[in-house]
This record gives C-alpha cells, structure tokens and sequence, in this order.
C-alpha cells in the first residue's frame, strides 16, 4: 500500500451519474481485479473507496457514480487536476481459481471491477460470460467495452428497457451460460440472490463504510463463517460460503 | 544544528513523542509493510477485553467535517491473543516503546487484563482505557466519575509495576477532578482525550449513519477541545500527559507539548493518512529550527 | 411544490426555523443594511447582563479549524438598554420572532433580567444563558449541575408570561438530566448547545491566543456534538427544543430538525458569512424538494 | 457591506515578505482610506483583515505581509485567481478635518492605507508629508508610490540601512514638517510613540483580531476614553484622544 499522486486524464460521463475516470501516474502500476484504491477528495475528511475497473502501465481506470457529496465533487473535476490516491488495497479475485469458464455478475457499477476480471481471466486462457444487471437502460456502461474483448453479454434491466425485465438471475436462467466458477459484484440482495442460487463455486465482492481502507482501524468487519474480517484487508471480495447472508 | 526530538516519560526514552493512537493503529503490524515503524517514537495498540470481542455492527464510520465517528466497539481478539501474541510480534520489529490499550467491564476485567498483560515483556506501559463510548456498561462510565476511575486505576496499580496511564474522556463536566483522582490513586500519567460522543444522520435515508446510533468523534475538529483539556490537566496534576485529540501535523504536536504534553498521540489522522505519523515526525525538525527550539523536552508546558 | 418553511414553536409561527444565535448577530440592527432581515425566522440577540459589561480583554477571537474560540465575554449595555432601546427598535424593522438572550451571575439577577425582558413588548422569547464558559462565576456554573439550572428556570419562570428557553452548556458529564430538570422546573424548551471550552496556543509567542486563555470553540467543528445532544434532549424531554451548534448549511439544518430540533441557530457560520442566514434559507426549498419534503414541521424528530 | 468575487490581476512579492495584490471586479468599488476589506482564504475559517492601499473604477490594491497560514496561502496564488471579499469596512481616516498640510506617519505595511489617503488629501488640495518607518532597508514599500504623487517622504530605519536611523520620531524630528494634523498606522508602540509626541490632532488606525469583521460579534472591541468601540466599525480609525494607550 502506497500513496501517490495521480492526473486526471479524462473524466467523463458515460450513463447516468455515472462517470469514467482515466488517472495517470509517473510510475508503474501494480492492481489486480477485486482490488480498490482510496482517493482523497479535496475537501473532505475520508477517503472514498472505488474499485479499479482497468489497469494501464501507469495508470488505471475506475468508474463511479454520483451519489453523495465526495463523487459530486469528483464529477467536477477535469483533466490536468490531480487526485492523492492509496493503493493497492483489499483482497481481490481469484481468477487462477476459475477452471475453464467463467461466469460474472454484476449489478449496476459492479460491472466495473469485473471488467479488470475479464481481461486477466481470458488472459489465463479461460471463457468469460458476463451477465450485468442495471435498473433501466440509461444506466448501462461497460457492456460495449466487454463485448469488445468477446466476452458475451446478457443485459438485465428491472423496466425491461433493454435486454431480459427483471433481475440478473432471470437473465442467467434465460442465458444458461456454461460456467464452474462465477464472481459477482453488486448490490447487496442480488449478490445474495445469485450466491444462494448458482451452484458451482463463487465469489462476491462486498462493501463496507470505510476508515482506513487499510485494515487497521477495524470500521468495517463482517461477520463471516469464519469469524471476523475486514473488509477492506481481508475482503472485500469473500468466497461466497464465507458470507452470511 | 540537530534537532533533539527525543522525551522521557516516565523513565523510558521516547526517541521522539510521536505515538499512533489506540485503535487507529492496529497492533502495529497491519503498517509494517507500509513504513517504518521504528521511526515512531511508541506505538499504542488496539483496545483489548478479556475476551474477544466482534465489535459493533456496521456501518461504524461516519464522515464529519474535519473529523469521523467511529463505533468500532472495541472490536479486538481478547487479552490472550495480545499478550501471547501481538504483542511479542511486534516487539521482534520494533524498538519503540509499545502500549498496551486495556479495556473492561468491571474494576476485576481491568485488574485481571493488565496483570496478564504486566506479565508480557513486549509491553512497555499500560494505557487504561476508562472512557469508551462505544461500549455499553464498560468504558466510559468509568472515566466519568472520579471515584470509579481511582478504583480502576488502584485495582490496576496493585497487579502491575509498569508504568500505568489512565485515558480520560473528554464527556465530563470536570476533567480536572477526575485527573487528580487518578493521580492520587496512583495512577503514573494520564492520556486524554478520547473520543466525544457524538453523531449523525443521514438526510436522504432519515437515518443515522451510524448502525449504533451515536458513536465517538474525533479528529482536527475536536483539538481545540483536546488542548484545553491537557493543558487543565497538566497544570493540575504533577504526572505526566500524553496528548491526544485532533493532532494532525507537525505544529500540533508543538501545541499540545506546550500546553503540557510529554508525548502526542496520533488518532483519526492514520485513517485518513496511513503515514501521518512519519510525515509529522518528519516535518518536526524543520518546524523546530523556524521556531528556534532545539530540544523538544523543553517546551513541555512552557505556557503557564 | 410550494415548501412550507414554517413551524410552530410554543404557539409562536416561525416563518421558517433559521435563526441567528445570540452573540453572533448583534442586536440585529447591525446587520439591517447588509440583509432583509424579515427572511429570518427569529433572531437571537446579544446576551444581556443587569449591568452594562465591557467583556473580556483581547484578543478575544482564535482561529481553529472548521471554528473558532470566542471569549468576547458577554459585552453588553445591559439588561436597559435591551428593553428600552435595542428590541424596540429591531421589533420597528423585523416581524419575526424576536429572542432575548438573558444571562446573570445570581438566581437574583436572572429573575430581575428576566422581569424587565417580560415587561418589553418587543420580546417574544426568553433565552436563558446558562452556559457561557466566558464568565467567572456566572453562566457556565448554572447550567453544569441540574439543581442550579433548575434553580434558575423555577425564578425565571415566576416572573415571566412569555415562553423561557434554557440554554445549556455541552461542557457537561449528562446533558438529559439537566435538560430534564430544566423542563420539570417548568422550562418551555431548550436550546442547546452552548460553546465548548477551548483553547489555542501561538507556538511563535509561546502563549495563548485568547487573552483569557481559554474561551467558547464553536463553528462545524463542533456539529456531530451538538447534534448528538439535540438528539438526546429532544428524545428525553416533551418541550421542544432549538438546535444550534456548528450549522453551516441547508443540509445542517435538516439533520439537526431530523435529530428533533424544531427551530435551529446559527452561530459561528454568520461571523465568517454575515449572510449565512439568508442563504441557508433561500437553500432550503429546492433541498427539500430533492429529498421529497414538502413541510419542515413534519420531519422534526423524525429519526427514532 | 456586501460580499462579492475579485479576480486576481496581479500578485507580487515588493518587500521582504510583503506582497502587492492587484484585484478586480466586475461593478464599481467604493471604498476610503482607513477602510478595509476581509479576505476569505481557502481553506481557512476565519477572513483576513487587510486595508485598502488604492482603490480603482473596478478593483483595489493591498499590500499584505505573510506573517501566518493565510498570507503565505495568499502569497501562493496567482493571476486569474479569485478571492471572495467583504467590503467596505470601518469607518476610515478624515482628511475632511485636515486644514491645509498632513503628516502621515506610517510603519512597516501601515504605509499602505495611508496612500489612499495621501490621494483622497492631495485631491482636496491639502499638503501632505509621509514618514514612513521600517525594520530595514529591504522592507521599504510604497515610497517611490508616494514620491510619484509628488509627496515628499522620510524613511527611518531601526538599522540605519536606509534614511534616518531610529524610529519614525527621529525621522520627524530631523525633518521638522509643517502640518496641522497628522495621520498614522504601524505597530502600536510607535503610534503610541508619535500621537503622545506630536501636539497637532491625529487620527491612528488600530488593529485587533477580528471574528465578524462588520460590528455584530463584539470580538474587537477597544476600551476607549468614551467607552467600549468596536475597531471593525467604530474604528479602525481613531481620534489619538480617544485611545488609552
Ligand atoms: C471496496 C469498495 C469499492 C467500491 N467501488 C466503487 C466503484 O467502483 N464505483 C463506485 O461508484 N462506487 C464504489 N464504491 C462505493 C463508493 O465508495 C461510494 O459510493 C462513495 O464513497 C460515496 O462517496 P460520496 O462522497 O459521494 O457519498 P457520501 O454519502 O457523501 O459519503 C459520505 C461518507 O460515506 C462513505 N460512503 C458513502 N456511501 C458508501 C458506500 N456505498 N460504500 C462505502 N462508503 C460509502 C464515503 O466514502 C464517505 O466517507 C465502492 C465501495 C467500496 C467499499
Ligand atoms: C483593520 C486591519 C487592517 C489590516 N491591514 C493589513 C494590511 O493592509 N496588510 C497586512 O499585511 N496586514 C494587515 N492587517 C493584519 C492582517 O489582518 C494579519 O496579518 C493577517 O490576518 C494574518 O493572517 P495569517 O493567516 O497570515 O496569520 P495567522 O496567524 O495564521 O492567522 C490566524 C488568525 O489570526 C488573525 N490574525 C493574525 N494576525 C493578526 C493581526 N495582526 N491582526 C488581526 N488579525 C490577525 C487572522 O486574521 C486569523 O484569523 C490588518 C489587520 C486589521 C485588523
Ligand atoms: C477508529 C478508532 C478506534 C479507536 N479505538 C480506541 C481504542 O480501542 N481504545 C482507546 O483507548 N481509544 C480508541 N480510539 C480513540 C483514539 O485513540 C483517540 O483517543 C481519539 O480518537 C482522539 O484522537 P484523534 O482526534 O487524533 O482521533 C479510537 C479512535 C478511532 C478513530
Ligand atoms: C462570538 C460569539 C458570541 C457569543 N455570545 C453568546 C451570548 O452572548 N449568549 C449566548 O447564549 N451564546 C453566545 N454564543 C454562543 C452561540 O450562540 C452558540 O450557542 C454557539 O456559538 C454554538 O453555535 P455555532 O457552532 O453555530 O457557533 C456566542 C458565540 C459566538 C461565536
Ligand atoms: S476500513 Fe479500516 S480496517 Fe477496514
Ligand atoms: S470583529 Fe465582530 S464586532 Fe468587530
């Protein structure tokens, strides 16, 4: 875990308040998928914790959505700006665990750090589904970008204005994608919903309030079936018999 | 010309008075691989109960201006695993001092955590935490109230001959009173301040953002809070104070010891800066010399 | 929508529930030329003495973060000049609910203040001051202990028709049984907080900045304090009770009404924003309409 | 009193420590000598004091020393930044009460407001004399400003390393100007210094810290000969018999 300073490349929006946000550095960058950086927003006291959806020889690309006061904030920033990030930070996915095909799941911008996913795990040589979940079809993002690494994607939205109505679960019973091993990302109730209904083995990424985003301030434990862990350190992705739901 | 950062308290030689605060250090390890720890002058670990304990539930951040609440709740692995193990963990790496942060539930939990925890070599003093606001029943209400406080720190006197701190919390009417009977009842120093009871809500979902409701605040916004009170209790007392509350930066660090600090304890900072500490030791120098202060020891409640 | 701003504060219509605190806009008459004061719902004024009182010496004013300490020390013309002067002539440019802010260093005095303010048609409210750190001897020490402020409501309350509010101090161990005392002695409401006693100290001089040493912190540095404690009080307490303490803003003022405020103060933010007031005010509505709130009175101590 | 936006047009270092900050608007100012006006610096809680050195269609001129956190973050902007003002404030100098020749006497940055004056007394045709005093020759601001309005000025220096050396007094008494009244501003002991030594009437602008800035939190006040008076409203500017020095 390290502290550095980043330029903002780009920061734009791409669906509703939802923004994609290029950072540059002057150094090579280590992250893996499932891993945060923590990103000091001028102004205010915490960080906020954003997951890292791409990464670039010296640089990564998160995307997030506006929903409080830091993001807006972040929303008005433009390129040249520079923001103090902390990173790599968390546990993240285990895409070596993954057989031979994969399924992902996301739910909303938990389509992001899945993206990262997608690239090491058909870099390992392994088939990648994704089926993303959103509320209504001004909110998709991502979708083009995995279909452009081939990864097929089934699209869910609760109106039906695009792709299967409903939840992602219904996109995966209509999908019937080939997967021994699925990784989701969302929130809380649909990763339930898919943890307690697929049944090949899985992981989720959770969330959690955050002090340190380090692990030692313990602001955000979870409870798990073996015993306490931190989000931020041990987490936040859990396999999913760990979680109780 | 070299600056002297170094303090003795009580006896032991701190090689500066910069101290990661209890619970917003971990036990030290977790920051092993981010810096290094041996350029920090002591290091106060995690509050420890005798049992184990899972904490509160979550959320138990909550961001405020110039400052956060936290009701982590004394989430920690019980004495035992302090004593037997992280303790001694952190001794192999680090030469400073080490303070073990001792939680209870009643004057005997307390007696019974720092005997075990007086057995520990690893651990250089005892810090006794008499003022949680996260705990139901332990913590504070002890350190609200001179009496219960003296009987603490006289249970906890009688099982230790390490040098013994009571941590005092700032939600009191008169924090002198309570000092001075810490004082009388044996106690070697005094740390303050905790953390403030406090909260908040959230406006959108007409909650608090705090799952137990309220929770403890600190951070710069309570250091004007914090300065008052070690400056009280300096002046009142003839043991010495450890400074803590809102410290941030190197110029901090120089107020609170003027006002009657012998060391200062860095809380709600790591969080937000996993590497305030050596930032602000490393700034201390510099400050010095544009000061005109060459050894720190001497301007230890140098405002009278 | 159309937003209802009003509420309804012991049978008093606020026109919305922004009010200066006392000390931080004058008489009002100051700021006449600087802003409508009719957009305010109320407006507290100076603390008042019987005699006039020139105050404390400066510096009388230091910076913190997100703060600062005041020890102005109740300057005042005196309890005379409120009644026969300074209401009177903001009640000729100002409609709202005008509230005089009474202090005393006797039961006695506060009685005899309080029966001048009852006898002055200008007056709407009675803001008793039991909490100014600022003062040796009086203010603060009433409002620590639940018998003195107690003693003073039953005195006030003998000699008054007009609605008294007791304004407490955070500087205490228990704020609800004081805030209880207050009420069963007859109080109408509360107001709370106060400032909380705290100090900076000038590390070039070497000594404080206040020439008082110490003095009330107050500012967003002290919100999740205050809000914690209008939480409490209002939870605890039937009367209702005016927030103040640390609010800056539109969203401020929902959070501290949420947490049971029905009308609520500005206090420090008018010092560094002479049109704090009026600007939070004119925020109001489209923050209302954003969280689907179409009247203030009905989230008045809506979080449980 | 009112709030309002200045763009900076220029900001630059004149004197040991002492900046020259050059700010613009977009309406008429109208401010005196003696006014001041209160800088919100970002970042910081409380606004900063600083009189008025000039005054023009759309702006004003400050001159300021960093002494603190706020002047050295002033110090640091630049062209095109903008700074939220408070102005006008207090109640300035009388060059109406001057019959034909002033003395102004200032020390350190007090020669700053008494320029404005220089100008507001030249334009009613008075005379005017400024003695200006400094710590050492490379404080020296303003001078050649106040010799290209044609006022003849006398530096002192504690050090000698410029003019008379010693204090302003000393200045004046090797000068000996004509005046019958004077005017002053500077640290006060050496206000103290030239009201209780010259006999003429004098006005002198006092300083004290500030919470509101506009006469409303009684956090400035000054005892004086006919009672307590607020330095942001009542004064800064003084007649020399009202102060108990
Ligand atoms: C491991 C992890 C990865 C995340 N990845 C992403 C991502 O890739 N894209 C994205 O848009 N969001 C992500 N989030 C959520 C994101 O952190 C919050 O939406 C963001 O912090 C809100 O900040 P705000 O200032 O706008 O909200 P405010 O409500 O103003 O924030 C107030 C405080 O609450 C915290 N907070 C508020 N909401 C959340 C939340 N849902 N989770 C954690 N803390 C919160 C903030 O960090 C801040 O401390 C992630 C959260 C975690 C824990
Ligand atoms: C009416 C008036 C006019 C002034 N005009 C000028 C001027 O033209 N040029 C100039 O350089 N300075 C002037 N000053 C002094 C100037 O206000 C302070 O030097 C400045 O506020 C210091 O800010 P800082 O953040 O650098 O110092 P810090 O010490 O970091 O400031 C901390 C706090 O103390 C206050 N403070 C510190 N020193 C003073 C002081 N001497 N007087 C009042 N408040 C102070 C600050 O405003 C701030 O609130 C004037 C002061 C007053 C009262
Ligand atoms: C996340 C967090 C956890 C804390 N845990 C403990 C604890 O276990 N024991 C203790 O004595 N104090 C604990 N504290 C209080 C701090 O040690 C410190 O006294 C307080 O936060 C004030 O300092 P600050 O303003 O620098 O944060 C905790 C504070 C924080 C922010
Ligand atoms: C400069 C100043 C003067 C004050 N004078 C009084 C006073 O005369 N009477 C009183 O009851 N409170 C006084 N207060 C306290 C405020 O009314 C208010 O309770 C307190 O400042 C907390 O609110 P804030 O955080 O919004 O400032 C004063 C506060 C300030 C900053
Ligand atoms: S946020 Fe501090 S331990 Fe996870
Ligand atoms: S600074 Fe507020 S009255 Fe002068």
């Amino acid at each position: 875990m390290e502290k550095r300073i980043f330029t903002i490349e780009s920061n734009e929006p791409v669906a509703r308040d939802t923004f994609r946000l290029v950072l540059r550095t002057d150094a090579p960058v280590a992250i893996c998928s499932g891993q945060f950086v923590d990103i000091a927003v001028p102004g205010y006291y915490l960080r906020r914790p954003i997951s890292v959806s791409d990464v670039l020889p010296d640089g990564v690309i998160l995307y997030y959505k506006v929903v409080g006061e830091g993001t807006l904030v972040m929303s008005g920033m433009v390129p040249g700006d520079t923001l103090e990030l902390l990173l790599p930070l968390g546990a993240g996915f285990h895409p070596e665990k993954c057989v031979s095909d994969a399924l992902l799941v996301g739910g909303g911008l938990g389509a992001a750090p899945l993206f990262l996913l997608a690239k090491e795990l058909l870099a390992a040589g392994k088939k990648v589904t994704a089926v993303l979940g959103f509320k209504r079809a001004d909110e998709i993002c991502l979708a083009e970008e995995y279909r452009a690494l081939g990864v097929p994607v089934h699209i869910a939205t609760l109106d039906g204005s695009a792709g299967t109505k409903g939840f992602v679960t219904d996109a995966i019973a209509t999908a019937q994608p080939v997967f021994d091993r699925f990784y989701t990302c969302g929130p809380l109730l649909m990763m339930k919903a898919v943890c307690t209904t697929l049944d090949a083995p899985g992981e989720a990424s959770m969330e959690e309030r955050m002090g340190c985003g380090a692990g030692f301030c313990y602001g955000c434990t979870l409870q798990t079936q073996s015993g306490p862990r931190r989000v931020c350190a041990d987490g936040p992705v859990f396999d999913k018999e760990e979680i109780l739901w | 010309m070299v600056k002297d950062l170094s303090v003795s308290l009580c006896g032991l030689r701190l090689r500066n008075p910069v101290i990661p605060a209890s619970g917003t250090f971990g036990f030290g390890l977790e920051l092993a691989d981010s810096m290094d720890l041996n350029v920090l002058g002591g290091i106060s670990l995690k509050g420890t109960t005798r049992e184990a304990r899972f904490g509160n539930p979550t959320p138990r951040i909550a961001e405020c201006t110039a400052g956060l609440i936290n009701s982590v709740g004394l989430q920690n692995p019980g004495i035992e695993a302090l004593v037997s193990d992280k303790a001694p963990a952190l001794r192999r790496i680090y030469g400073g001092v080490i303070i073990a942060n001792i939680s209870g539930y009643s004057v005997e939990e307390y007696a019974f955590n720092c005997a075990r925890a007086d057995a520990c070599p690893a651990i250089d003093i005892l810090e006794v935490n008499v003022s949680c606001p996260n705990v139901h029943g332990g913590g504070m209400a002890f350190g609200t109230d001179p009496q219960s406080a003296a009987a603490v720190t006289k249970a906890v006197k009688a099982v230790t001959r390490k040098p013994v701190f009571i941590k005092l919390s700032p939600n009191v009417t008169d924090i002198v009173s309570i000092a001075r009977a810490c004082e009388d009842a044996g106690a070697d120093g005094i740390t303050l301040i905790n953390t403030l009871l406090g909260m908040r809500i959230d406006i959108k979902k007409r909650k608090p953002v705090i799952a137990n409701k309220m929770g403890g605040f600190s951070g710069p916004a309570v250091f004007p809070l914090a300065l008052r009170m070690v400056y009280q209790v300096a002046h009142a007392c003839r043991i010495p104070v450890m400074g803590c509350g809102g410290v941030a930066r190197a110029e901090d660090v120089l107020e609170m010891m003027m006002a009657g600090a012998t060391a200062v304890q860095v809380g709600a900072e790591n969080l937000r800066n996993p590497t305030a500490c050596p930032e602000i030791i490393g700034a201390l120098p510099a400050l010095m010399e544009r000061l005109g202060i060459d050894s720190l020891q001497e301007i230890i409640g140098i405002v009278a």
